[in-house]
């Protein structure tokens, strides 16, 4: 099977960091589901040898959207890009959310570009009761409330400079919101997921949480994005990047 | 012209083309698998194996270097055992000659996974002496002539299939060092394996693998392996299968003229999933267009400047 | 914050900042000053130089390499004397410390050139022990630490200026050699040099360079060079000058988190006249947004992962 | 002194292997003689971690004109660059061609792209009576007569396969049309500048040949362009690229 290139149809710069891409791909489209993600090559050269992996943000028809944050020279270089190029993208890749037909009270906990692939999720996922929670450092770097608005989502805003709603860590405005429910799905920066995870363990709810590794393949071939879990170690590219919050450690992963 | 001869022997084991896969970037096949057929392969060199499962080193063991990546997996693999049952039933359904590569601490543990595996459709043992990346043996035995004349001997005692013994670039002098594996009874010679390098997170000031150092591949270290095989094959009798930073035709030709019998692609898969196949058609149609009827006129055809 | 202290001290001799130019890619300074003001580096580090002029090895003397280049000058030069007479003069209307490379192909030849030089404006002496594009010694005394630690310790009696021992990445172990350095009585420490390798022209089937082989530089590099530079900073005491594959301030400031004391920019000059310019400029605000008040503090200070 | 982005005032592509870009840049256009080159950055890159030489074509005010040939990796890397575009040129570099006031007789003798830098050189070179020899391997290949004729050369077209005008080498033809000149300017494949060295030997010609070496620096501090002459150890680009035909050895520089 050779993978097809993704045709760029539209960009969309959403501040100084955040470029959304909308990408013509059938394949990639029709088959992502929630938490997935694609591996990008970021330009021709190859003084930058390996792809970014990227998480699926929507599919629609034969597309899918994209956002990427620019942070180095990956990243950078995918800006270069224009409207009508083709980009060499492989996905779907990982495993994603799951959802059991039982999960109707749901939420999801988001922290800055961690927000990325829940949006997927709480756009595919119907028919339940959604809390979203979503922290960003500030107003300026708010984006996708009104696209997550209009799944029916309750949306609880948190900024750590109070610019917008509640003043603090989402996982703080979580916990004064906490509900009995039947799931919940994290992805954010290290520290804030393993917050998360202690709540849920505490409150004794199920989630899942989406990790990001180093990676190389992106399919499962090298071994380098190892992590550890309950059943020995797993992959993020090929068991993950989505976990049973029950199977992994965060704590190993927090530097020392 | 007829179709040329792509197929080369490393022992009296023929391989169908002279393209492999480098062992560690390509699982055990599975994966990329879904991307390309295998049948279409010279030999798949699995994932180094160890006696014992081993987990590996901690994440993040890779990192991006300018034309390159350090990796610091640290040999986790299943367990020579685990491989038995689990993947070589997979890869015996395919024509690609499967390659079993095996790190030890000790000669010991070499001599026992070569003894569990003589009876198994592993066609070839390749004798990883060059990992960087874990603490014991291994790289010992690879970093002298005498250690890797020893260690070649006593697998070659008990090998039912043909060996090919791994260097590390990491040395003064690669050609004593292969001297060592062919008057150890080597069957072949592969290198270079990756050369020990560090990146750091000037951020927080930590390397960014959390082995601290790691080991550097892809076409960064191409011209030092170009440079060793070539050094090599002036040398050693036997075959050399040449592997560091090849991408394209190019660069297999390349390793060709400097001396390899067969190459090993590694890391470049993960940029390019289907690298393997589009070198073995390159190959093909450069040998055709190029009017060589065998592959092995290509080996060492290098005209140095005097 | 007063402005940051970006002063070095290699043995007696103050550098205004660590940044200099590697020796054999900015020639005696001339063309370069064209381009930037000498005044604002730290050192300039001289076109390697004999005792006799020599021509060097025939052309193609340089191939690109992903991420880097090979290069086989061998040492061409005007010889010491040339030197002294046409460039030393030039030379000492800046600010920056002369830092005069030498090679030698006996312990002899180096000695007379000290004793040549002693007696002039040099600043610095930087023992090329390392070069790979000559046949005769030089490389020989660089690849064990007897060697090294025999030349270092002749010199260092009779030296009247500093001395840097410039060592050879092209070893199993680096730090027994850098040791090797030390005990001799060396002031300070210089690597990388180049890394042997070669390049083929898959048409011709020849090197691209005459000397068919050549030393690597560039960014394809530098993760050696800061493996090998933090690796010695963890066994010696004397200061290292670090270089390999630097283009940015980035990656200086990888250097001088493992270990570098002052670095060296070689290559990068090729693709950026002012690439030093830059880097100290970069450097000295990126000393002011961190609160660093001497560059000393970031030397070494690498956080290892347990 | 800090050289100056060249901004891409054209791109013309003169066939499927030379492109023709017009520059702007005063610094290098005001400077430019006859004989020298450019040495450019042909992408962001560092993979490419050297600069590509180039003849300078001719000048024109403010501007230059290069062309170049797409032969590998940097040359292609150059053709995708687009009008409004500015490229890192240094230059101008080197020493080119020279004529003295009692040159009146003159001819320049160029092999394929070796054509390039004599261009220049018949342009500025005015007051003289200048017999232009070109050979092309083929009619598809044959460029910039037009622009040579307007300046009074009598033009002389050589073919490898005989499509336009005279079949056989330009060696050949300049030997069949000798005169007794003052100088000849010589640019070409390495073996075709040697022939003409050895013509122009035979008949006592003085002339001046551009030659090509692999370069690092481009400015004369890497030493890696050396080239064997009566005087000792040249370097292509600072000494050169044009040198006497009477100090150099060609033969030498010929593989062996
Ligand atoms: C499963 C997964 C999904 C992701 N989804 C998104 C997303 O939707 N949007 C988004 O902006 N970012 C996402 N990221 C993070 C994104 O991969 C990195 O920001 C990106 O790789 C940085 O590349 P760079 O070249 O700009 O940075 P550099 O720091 O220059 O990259 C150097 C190397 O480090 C790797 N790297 C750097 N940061 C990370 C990181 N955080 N995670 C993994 N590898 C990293 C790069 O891939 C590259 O190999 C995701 C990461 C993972 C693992
Ligand atoms: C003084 C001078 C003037 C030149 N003028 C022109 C011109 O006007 N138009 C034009 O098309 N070409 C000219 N050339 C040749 C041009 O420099 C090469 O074609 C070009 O460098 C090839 O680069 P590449 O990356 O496409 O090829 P690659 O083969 O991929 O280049 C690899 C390396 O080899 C070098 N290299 C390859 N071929 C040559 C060569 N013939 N000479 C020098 N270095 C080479 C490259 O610069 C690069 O460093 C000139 C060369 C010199 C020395
Ligand atoms: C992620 C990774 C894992 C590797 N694991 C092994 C291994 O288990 N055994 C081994 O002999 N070589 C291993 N290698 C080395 C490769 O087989 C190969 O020698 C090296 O990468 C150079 O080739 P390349 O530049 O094409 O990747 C590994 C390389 C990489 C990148
Ligand atoms: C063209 C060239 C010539 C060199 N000549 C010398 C030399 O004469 N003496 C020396 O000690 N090192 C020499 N070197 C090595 C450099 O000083 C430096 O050690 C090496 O290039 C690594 O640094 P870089 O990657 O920044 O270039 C030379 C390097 C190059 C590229
Ligand atoms: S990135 Fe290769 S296994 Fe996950
Ligand atoms: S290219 Fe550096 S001296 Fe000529």
């Amino acid at each position: 099977m050779r993978h097809e290139l993704s045709t760029i149809v539209n960009i969309i710069k959403i501040n100084d960091f955040n470029v959304r891409l909308v990408l013509q791909n059938s394949d990639i489209a029709s088959k992502a589901t929630p938490g997935q993600f694609v591996n990008v090559r970021c330009c021709d050269s190859n003084e930058l040898i390996l792809r970014r992996p990227i998480s699926i943000l929507k599919t629609h028809g034969e597309f899918y959207d994209i956002i990427y944050k620019i942070v180095g020279e990956g990243t950078k270089r995918l800006s270069k890009f224009s409207i009508g190029e083709k980009l060499d993208v492989m996905g779907p890749l990982g495993k994603g959310f799951t959802k059991e037909s039982t999960d109707k009270k749901i939420a999801f906990i988001g922290g800055g570009i961690g927000l990325f692939p829940l949006v997927n999720a709480v756009l595919e996922f119907k028919n339940c009761e959604s809390d979203f929670f979503v922290g960003f450092k500030s107003k300026k770097e708010m984006m996708l409330i009104d696209e997550i608005k209009k799944t029916g989502a309750n949306v609880y805003i948190s900024t750590d400079d109070g610019s917008v709603d509640y003043h603090g860590f989402v996982t703080d405005l979580f916990i004064k919101n906490i509900k009995n429910y039947d799931k919940v799905y994290i992805c954010g920066p290290l520290l804030m997921e393993q917050s998360c995870v202690d709540i849920l363990r505490k409150y004794n709810i199920n989630g899942q949480v989406s990790l990001e590794q180093r990676m190389g393949c992106g399919i499962g071939a090298c071994l380098v994005c190892a992590c550890e879990t309950v059943h020995g170690i797993k992959h993020v590219c090929k068991d993950g990047p989505v976990f049973n919050i029950k199977d992994v450690f965060l704590k190993e992963q927090l530097d020392e | 012209m007829n179709n040329p001869n792509l197929s080369v022997m490393i022992g009296d084991v023929k391989l169908n083309n002279p393209v492999i896969t480098a062992s560690g970037t390509f699982g055990f096949g599975r994966e990329y698998g879904q991307y390309i057929d295998l049948n279409q392969l010279g030999g798949i060199a699995v994932k180094g194996l160890t006696l014992l499962p081993r987990d590996g080193n901690k994440a993040p063991r890779i990192a991006e270097t300018p034309s390159g990546i350090l990796n610091s997996v640290g040999l986790e693999n299943p367990g020579v055992e685990a491989f038995i049952k689990n993947e070589i039933p997979f890869l015996t359904q395919y024509d690609s000659k499967i390659i079993a590569n095996i790190a030890g601490s000790t000669v010991d543990d070499y001599l026992k996974m070569v003894e569990i595996l003589n009876n198994t459709e592993v066609d070839l043992f390749e004798i990883n002496l060059s990992c960087p990346n874990v603490r014991e043996g291994c790289l010992a035995f690879g970093s002298s002539k005498d250690g890797v004349y020893k260690v070649t001997k006593a697998i070659k005692k008990i090998a039912k299939k043909p060996i090919i013994i791994k260097l590390t670039p990491n040395v003064n002098d690669i050609t004593t060092i292969a001297l060592g594996a062919q008057e150890g009874g080597a069957d072949a010679i592969s290198l270079i394996n990756t050369i020990t390098g560090m990146k750091i997170d000037t951020k927080t000031k930590r390397p960014i693998l959390h082995n601290n150092t790691g080991g550097l591949s892809g076409p960064c270290i191409r011209p030092i392996a170009i440079r060793m095989v070539h050094q090599v094959y002036q040398s050693v009798d036997i075959p050399i299968i040449g592997m560091g930073g090849i991408t394209n035709l190019e660069d297999a030709l390349e390793f060709f003229i400097a001396g390899a019998s067969a190459i090993m692609i590694g890391t470049y898969h993960f940029m390019d999933p289907y690298v393997c196949e589009k070198v073995i058609i390159d190959l093909e149609q450069y040998l055709v267009d190029n009017n060589i009827s065998d592959i092995k006129q290509l080996t060492g055809s290098i005209i140095l400047h005097e």
